[in-house]
């Protein structure tokens, strides 16, 4: 089992994770995904600014691996998580599974969303044409985690 | 000495990064340190008073009632929302 | 709302697929599942053919991309499935959803490979070092349908 | 005409890919025609048997109880194992 973490300021390559990922022999599944800076409804996004807790968020990040891997039986697990200012469309966030059988890199996959939404200490602030805004925290978020418990 | 941080929509109402508590080599808990900042003034007590605040020590998400003591690092911060 | 449905026997490239999925500009989730030919446990796996129904396999798959749309709301929905010999580690099928939001991605994509599991007229044959073998029907993948129904 | 095809594992243990059925017009129903197909030997009776067969009317899985008529295109196969 391997495990790979990396908070960062630059853009990452989908491209490359899968073929990190792909490469385990015995894993037939791999699960991939990947969270973007979303326009907002009224077009008024000018970019997105992700502030983080240094050192706690690498730590929280690998927490929630480990536990993935306690729980399912799996491959390979990467997370990469971006900070710092972002434009629409830009990608924020990956997280990528390789296991044997795909309901536990699925499973596995939206557990450490789920977590990483509401446990990683990341803070997203919009920057809008009508000003700069932290977003809220979504009660979804907080019961998406709760199915897990 | 406590070091205490800030993040967030909240490091920006408090206007605060850090703030470093001396606790006299006492065993606190999360709660009391809470209760001292509170006191500062009324936008401290406020923010410092949401039901939604986090809080980790040495960079451990942990609930009010932690420990807490010299040398510790303890952050306090609005709901997380990265992702 | 985009549906791309493929069935060959030529590779085919995941990191194409996904920026395909990721110009969605109002999604901000994608979820990709790649199923790949996985070594037999005691390594004897030559190859492995993968027959199906031409025609139907095509109707199948594009159904099955439809109930998810009816099901969710999602932005694109990607499907590619191999026939012909592949070898061991080659890539087999790839689901790719774009979505607003992470729970739907992931539902959809789960929801597909269940769907395409047991629904869809694809049927693989070993051919491994003790001779060659059909691959028998799991019971985990008639189990994982019921949940959707 | 009905045309009835068969696929993978049970192609094999048929030795036939495709197999014609003439109605006389009649509308029949797919287990109508699996008796039919059964009778012709021990093998194809064996085989046509299986609970887990599936089937196929013009490309859409259907249950033993659907019609089949002229011109129709009848697919019999065991469960798949795509993915």
């Amino acid at each position: 089992m391997s495990i790979f973490i990396a908070v960062q300021r630059d853009d990452f390559c989908v491209a490359s994770e899968y073929d990190e990922l792909r490469c385990h022999a015995a894993c037939g599944a791999v699960v991939i995904f990947s969270g973007l800076v979303r326009e907002l409804s009224n077009n008024s996004l000018h970019s997105m600014t992700l502030e983080h807790y240094p050192g706690m968020t690498e730590q929280a990040l690998s927490a929630i691996a480990e536990q993935a891997q306690q729980r399912w039986q799996l491959g390979a697990v990467r997370i990469i998580h971006r900070v710092g200012t972002l434009k629409p469309n830009a990608q924020i966030v990956m997280v990528g599974i390789a296991s044997a059988h795909r309901a536990a890199a699925f499973a596995a996959c939206e557990y450490i969303m789920d977590y990483l939404k509401n446990r990683a200490p990341f803070w997203k602030k919009e920057h809008t044409a009508e000003g700069d805004y932290w977003v809220e925290a979504k009660a979804s978020d907080k019961q998406a985690l709760a199915r897990w418990e | 000495m406590i070091k205490i941080l800030f993040f967030a929509a909240l490091r920006e109402r408090l206007n605060c990064e850090q703030y470093l508590l001396s606790c006299d080599g006492h065993l606190l808990n999360v709660a009391t340190v809470l209760k001292q900042l509170q006191s500062r003034n009324s936008v401290w007590q406020q923010e410092l008073s949401r039901a939604d605040l986090l809080c980790a020590v040495n960079q451990q998400l942990v609930p009010l009632t932690a420990d807490v003591q010299d040398g510790d690092e303890l952050a306090l911060f609005p709901p997380v929302t990265g992702g």
